[in-house]
């Protein structure tokens, strides 16, 4: 943690644009990327692992279109699941047309649709929403959720109110006699559209207009006079924005046959920011961890807490606070070091200060947990299980013990710390002689 | 219909100016700072949960006074020791970080006060009729609480315009960077401006909290509406989420008072009743039902006539 | 390149871990899943139904269970979300639980009602039984029936048969209002109220049908203002949870005195939120006898009996003891827990619940049909109270089965 | 022959304070001139008028004789005119070859195109190439431009303005805060990069001035006091008094 605590402008801005020219060059990184995701659900066979596959597809996308505003564009919106909700009922009530013979439609090219009704939306309600950046852009975005959310009430007919729209994948037209009932089969569609639109949005960023929304993010004022007019980039990087998360939509609409408003809801877009700024916003493939991550936890933490939103609202600040770059950027500041070949020398320092971390973790984690079984008197018994022990809530001895350990795990934290940074800075220092 | 809206002027104010005091704070912290604090509403749901463990302990004359300095102090802790950190990578990021905060207080107070609503009762000495109009009945309390807002407006309104403070607040927020070259210790200002602004919000979760409810979802509730509000009336201007305030509490009161369905509104406007089948949904719509979005659709409407909000004269 | 080679690769393994933690073992006892709000703004209500769901199974365990092997209930926290239900419904799927409770809100019991017969259709050797006890949409088992949904709330329709009869039978009503939230189930509310009071009492003029956005509202004093302007005698609403205690306050500060007839009003905190402000004013139209006065002797020990485990919370749905006696009754006339069977042993089957009344399952649409009970907010005479808040609610007048019952569109389709 | 760049009547206000009053100037095309006075003579409110940034409060401004009163600044660099600016202003979190590529995408016709890759563009980088080896920061080509040292972004400001091979170029102070022997090294760049083109540029240095200029503009209270070669500005005793008569280093 202390490594990033005190970021030298260097530093930051060293590893502020990772996405430049190189990183991603050649095709081998994207042909890894589908091997890996041909092989995956025969790796992971247990359960729920391929839904829980499926769902990190659709988050990775939509979040890799966030990122598209935020990270390359400099837009915080606070209504980016608008554009993935409108998508998505588009495809949804598209798949029920196919599926009456109305339109011919076969099941792949359905994120295709969600994508045009992002596109479009976007396109439309970006043409105020863009006309300035910063502040009053999120404001914006805000209030066209706000306003969206009302609306799905509203329009009945569109959004199907509260039950939403559902539809049948397995009721529209095949194509090439494929057809999608399994979960595996679903899989590999929405692997495919993951695939192809990360090519699609890695490939933008590197456009002109990718480019010069980096410079709007960067300096406006200077991008007027270079002779882009930052409204137009901005409407445009908006647009894209919200072609994507519309296909992220549609990969929505085909895996889980319903949308309901909640998924253009606050939340829908709250969530979207997290899992982007968890991951790291200054890189192409922050997001993408971030989505990976954030879903893995949103849907596992729940199993063993009624707080795992109140653990994922202090990951985000714990983020924003100390490592502002995420987790791609910490992973990419050790770049450095592991080309050297010298990541073995952090070994000892970093398992000091992860062990001291853990301790405060267990600590401040165990509180919250006796706090909460408290509060919520769904404990009758006064026993809570909590880190494969039973603890008594009324007994003073376990408050003791986890106060002593968040304690214990700060103090330490704050001894070995430093020596991680400073073990950090050496295994650069070396590396940077090559 | 006198009775209707006899109260709903009222009601109109005694909302508008609870988001006064609310977009008040907000606007003293953006005007100074920059940082439009996304927390704000949440200071003000800890005012109402202070408020209501403070009243069943002390009773409910020192919680009003207790909650708010407590929250300050909150907020000025806040300030300190994260927005600081953050401050030097940016507005967004500032921004990005009130949302945490907001997240993490949403939470904690799940966490210490439990889920469901907790029953913050008006206090006795003001629960009752204060006049009966027209068979309806108008709350002492909602007149307490229209007191205490004009209070906090009056009191405001005299620090900025009378004392030393308070101008170079003023000056602060027409040229920021002007408290800087006066030489003032510029993180101490911001921490108290934070502080005050989060106090302000307390006050208003104080009073407000026995009427419209004392639950975790309080500031989602109120929260993108005061955001409305001070982007309409314009970031950084004082008068103008005062008027902003009023302008969308009344708005409000009214849109709901009014039995009329947006089809009569459209044909009013000149659009023919052709029209009707094709927008259908809209059509059977009543104003009353769309009240709430109102703000938001004015919203859209300011920016888009005039981007720097009514009374806005900065750019951000 | 290399380094996103690595991300890949840390992806993998993260995969891998998300897989080993979902893996299911093997388990004596039978499960049953309950996909409910355990976490976010309702994991209140969640949280006191798997209570009541764990209380119940625990007393049948006592009485040796299922086919001899004990009850497990699993709660799954599906955040009254639609899109988490279904995730959660995989999860379910994956663990090899064949029965799923859910009740709270209808449009996460569509998705999932919609979901389990996708999936029964499509996976004819793996297949779930939904068991709602609480979402009331009437949809459920009427166009949107299926064979493997049954429910043991009674729909909107039912209760507001019984309501309309009571109100008929009050010659003071002359004026009626009609507020809900506006969304499916607050329509539901004022469609049933408007078509049977029309029917029941012609000569009640609705002075009113509103509609508002569903916990949006910050002040509900202009609301008030117009019921009080259109001079209503009584008011019928859907609301629940914020938006309820906000009406009943706003009510009592405008001074409106007239009764509110609700489907929502009580418990997992309202109650104690309404407070004074109810009292005499707040009715309920639900499905079980109140506790008060003079509850039935089984009801009133099993109320008791959670009562001293859960001191805090209420037994507010009686009907989960019916549901999961139903249950282990099918379970045990199937002889097995095969999902299909056990379906086809609840159509039609008769039981006493613990309010004392015969209740049956209808086969034709999967609707449990029992008698409605109607009863007022108070707290004198409390016996049973709510919220551990000395208010409760007291019985004022029981419709019987054969009056609630309402006809169904529903077009059974069995497996063959 | 059309001027570079023509401004008649020009006024500008905020509130109730005139800022530029009445500012009727003429540049030649291919010359380089100066634009100089003392501090709060409305220098940089000129230059910002002229660019775009600003809307004037009346009065006209050609370019090239074409009208581009009241256009956005984006318009106004399209039609040939780029400027630099006083305080850096630059893309900080893009490497240095980026931030002179974002000067040269537009005037190759790039402009909002999705469809090219920028890597691919060869034209465009040749170009970047040849910007970064005039302003000497070849080797520094991939460095976030935030961590240049101050000498290096004021360079690279110069760099941007002229990377678009606009022909009307605006330098605003180009050598303020920098050393002597850092100003002789930009004067020679800025020589060496505005051959055969139009200069107008703000300076306070006036060794820079009277070395670079060919003729100087004197704004004094947002008056042209005079204008023309530097012999004669050296020689006007308007000048002598207005100006010269203050004490000299205010740079």
């Amino acid at each position: 943690m202390k490594a990033a605590d005190a970021p030298t402008a260097a530093r930051r801005l060293a590893v502020a644009d990772v996405g430049r020219a190189g990183v991603l060059r050649g095709y081998g990184v994207w042909l890894t990327a589908a091997v890996v995701l041909i092989v995956l659900p025969w790796v992971v066979r247990t359960g729920a692992a391929v839904p829980i596959m499926n769902q990190m597809g659709i988050a990775i996308v939509f979040a890799l279109s966030f990122n598209m505003l935020l990270g390359q564009g400099g837009m915080l919106s606070f209504g980016h699941a608008v554009y993935f909700g409108l998508g998505g009922f588009l495809a949804a009530h598209a798949l029920n047309l196919a599926g009456r013979g109305t339109l011919y439609l076969p099941v792949p090219l359905l994120p295709l649709v969600g994508g045009l009704g992002g596109l479009a939306f976007a396109a439309l309600f970006g043409t105020f929403s863009t006309s300035r950046a910063g502040t009053v852009f999120s404001m914006v975005s805000l209030a066209v959720a706000e306003l969206m959310a009302a609306s799905s009430l509203i329009f009945d007919r569109f959004f199907g109110g509260e039950e939403g729209i559902t539809t049948n994948r397995a009721k529209a037209p095949l194509l090439l006699g494929l057809e999608f009932t399994r979960d595996r089969q679903v899989y590999y569609l929405i692997a495919f559209w993951v695939l192809l639109a990360a090519i699609a949005m890695y490939a933008f960023s590197r456009t002109p207009i990718g480019r010069m929304a980096n410079a709007v993010r960067d300096n406006p004022e200077r991008a007027e006079f270079v002779g882009y007019s930052q409204r137009w980039v901005r409407y445009i990087s908006f647009c894209a924005a919200g072609f994507f998360a519309g296909i992220a939509g549609g990969l929505f609409a085909l895996n889980y046959e319903i949308l309901t408003a909640e998924n253009m809801g606050l939340n829908a877009s709250g969530v979207v920011l997290l899992m982007t700024f968890i991951g790291g916003i200054g890189s192409f493939v922050g997001p993408i961890l971030g989505a990976i991550v954030f879903t893995f936890l949103q849907s596992m933490l729940s199993d063993y807490t009624g707080i795992w939103l109140l653990y994922l609202g202090i990951l985000f600040l714990a983020t924003v606070l100390f490592v502002p770059i995420g987790m791609a950027g910490v992973l990419m500041l050790h770049a450095p070091a592991w080309r050297a070949r010298r990541v073995g020398r952090l070994a000892g320092p970093y398992l000091v200060a992860g062990v001291c971390g853990l301790v405060a973790a267990v600590g401040v984690i165990g509180l919250l947990e006796m706090l909460h079984a408290l509060v919520a008197a769904d404990t009758p018994s006064g026993v809570r299980r909590l880190f494969w022990t039973a603890v008594s809530l009324r007994s003073v001895l376990p408050w003791l013990v986890f106060t002593g350990l968040a304690a214990a795990g700060a103090l330490g934290l704050r001894w070995a710390g430093p020596r991680a940074a400073a073990a950090f800075a050496d295994a650069n220092r070396a590396g940077a002689g090559r | 219909m006198e009775q209707i809206v006899l109260f709903s002027i009222l009601n109109g104010l005694v909302f508008g100016m609870l988001l006064f005091m609310l977009s008040s704070g907000l606007t003293l912290i953006f005007g100074m700072m920059g940082v439009l604090n996304f927390a704000h509403a949440s200071f003000y749901m800890l005012g109402a949960y202070f408020a209501y463990t403070l009243a069943s302990r002390v009773g409910f004359w020192p919680a009003l006074v207790l909650a708010p300095v407590l929250v300050g102090l909150l907020g000025a802790l806040v300030e300190r020791h994260g927005l600081r950190r953050v401050h030097r990578f940016g507005h967004v990021a500032e921004l990005i970080f009130t949302f945490g905060v907001a997240i993490v207080i949403e939470e904690l107070v799940q966490l210490v006060w439990g889920r469901p609503a907790k029953s913050y009762q008006v206090p006795a000495a003001l629960d009752f009729p204060l006049f009966h109009l027209f068979g309806s009945a108008f709350p002492a309390y909602k007149a307490f609480m229209l007191l205490v807002s004009v209070a906090i407006f009056v009191f405001i309104f005299a620090i900025l315009t009378r004392t030393r403070a308070g101008l170079i607040i003023q000056a602060s927020l027409t040229h920021p960077g002007m408290v800087a070259m006066l030489g003032h210790n510029v993180p101490r200002v911001f921490m108290i401006v934070f502080g005050i602004g989060c106090a302000l919000a307390a006050v208003a979760g104080v009073i407000a909290g026995p009427v419209l409810g004392t639950f975790p979802g309080m500031a989602q509730v109120l929260g993108s509406v005061v955001f409305v509000v001070v982007v309409v009336g314009g970031l950084g201007s004082l008068s103008g989420a005062f008027v902003a305030s009023l302008l969308i509490g009344t708005l409000q009161t009214f849109a709901v008072a009014l039995n009329v369905s947006v089809g009569n509104v459209l044909m009013a406007v000149g659009v023919p009743a052709a029209a009707s089948a094709a927008l259908h949904d809209v059509w059977k719509v009543t104003v009353a039902q769309v009240a709430p979005i109102l703000p938001y659709l004015l919203l859209v409407l300011v920016l888009m006539i005039r981007p720097t909000g009514l009374f806005g004269t900065r750019e951000t | 390149m290399r380094k996103l080679k690595n991300v890949l690769l840390l992806c993998l393994t993260l995969a891998m871990v998300t897989g080993l933690a979902t893996q299911a073992t093997p388990a004596d006892p039978i499960k049953i899943a309950f996909v409910d709000p355990l976490s976010g703004p309702f994991a209140a209500t969640g949280e006191n139904g798997l209570n009541q769901f764990k209380y119940a199974a625990e007393a049948i365990n006592k009485s040796g269970g299922m086919l001899g092997r004990q009850l497990e209930i699993v709660g799954f926290d599906n955040k009254v979300s639609p899109q988490e239900s279904l995730i959660q419904l995989k999860k379910v799927i994956g663990d090899g639980i064949p029965f799923v409770f859910q009740g709270n809100s209808s449009g996460v019991a569509h998705a999932i009602s919609d979901a389990v017969q996708k999936h029964n259709e499509r996976n004819a050797g793996n297949r779930v039984l939904y068991l709602n006890y609480s979402a009331v949409d009437p949809a459920l088992t009427n166009d949107k029936c299926h064979f493997w949904h049954f429910r043991f709330d009674a729909e909107a329709d039912m209760k507001m048969a019984a309501l309309t009869d009571v109100i008929a039978a009050n010659k003071n009503i002359k004026k009626m209002y009609i507020i809900g939230q506006d969304y499916s189930f607050g329509k539901a509310v004022a469609d049933g109220a408007v078509a049977m009071l029309g029917k029941k009492r012609p000569d009640v003029q609705i002075v009113g049908n509103e509609l508002h956005p569903i916990g949006k509202v910050k002040d509900f004093s202009p609301y008030v203002q117009k019921i009080v302007a259109s001079g209503a005698d009584a008011v019928i609403t859907g609301n629940w949870g914020a938006d309820m205690v906000a009406l009943a306050k706003a009510a009592n500060d405008g001074g409106l005195k007239v009764p509110f007839y609700t489907y929502y009003a009580a418990s997992d905190g309202v109650t104690a939120a309404i407070g004074a402000a109810g009292v005499d004013r707040i009715r309920l139209v639900h499905e079980s006898h109140p506790g008060n006065p003079n509850a039935p002797k089984a009801l009133s020990e099993y109320i008791t009996g959670y009562r001293k485990l859960h001191p805090q919370n209420d037994v507010n749905q009686p009907r989960i003891h019916t549901a999961l006696n139903m249950l282990a009754l099918a379970v045990k006339k199937a002889g097995t827990v095969d999902v299909d069977k056990v379906a086809a042993a609840l159509e039609g089957m008769e039981y006493t619940n613990l309010s004392g009344d015969q209740v049956i399952m209808r086969r034709q649409d999967h609707q449990l049909q029992m008698p409605i009970y109607i009863s007022v907010h108070t707290n004198k005479n409390i016996q049973h109270d709510l919220d551990a808040s000395g208010f409760g609610l007291s019985l004022e007048s029981k419709v019987d089965r054969d009056k609630a019952t309402q006809p169904t569109t529903c077009k059974m389709q069995r497996p063959s | 022959m059309t001027p570079a760049i023509e401004l008649s009547g020009v006024f500008k206000a905020f509130g109730n304070t005139s800022i530029i009053r009445g500012v009727n100037l003429t540049i030649e095309p291919g010359t380089r001139q100066a634009l100089i006075g003392p501090n709060g003579a409305g220098k940089s409110t000129l230059f910002n008028l002229i660019t775009g940034k600003y809307p004037v409060s009346s009065g006209r401004i050609r370019l090239k004789g074409q009208d581009v009163t009241g256009l956005r600044p984006s318009e106004i660099n399209r039609r040939g005119l780029s400027r630099s600016f006083q305080v850096t202003n630059i893309f900080p979190r893009m490497s240095v070859f980026e931030n002179i590529r974002c000067g040269v995408l537009w005037s190759l016709g790039y402009r909002y195109s999705f469809r090219h890759r920028v890597d691919a563009a060869h034209d465009a980088t040749e170009r970047t190439e040849k910007v970064l080896e005039q302003l000497n920061l070849a080797a520094r080509r991939h460095v976030p431009a935030g961590v240049l040292s101050y000498a290096e972004q004021r360079a690279l400001e110069i760099g941007i303005t002229i990377a678009g091979g606009a022909d009307v170029i605006l330098l605003d102070e180009p050598t303020a805060g920098m050393s002597h022997s850092e100003t002789e090294h930009v004067v020679q760049l800025i020589r060496e990069v505005t051959q055969g083109k139009t200069l107008l540029m703000v300076e306070h240095d006036m060794s820079v001035v009277f070395d670079l200029a060919d003729r100087i503009a004197v704004l004094v209270y947002g008056e042209v006091i005079a204008h023309d070669t530097p012999e004669r500005i050296r020689a006007d005793p308007r000048v002598q008094e207005a100006y010269l008569g203050v004490p000299q280093g205010v740079a």
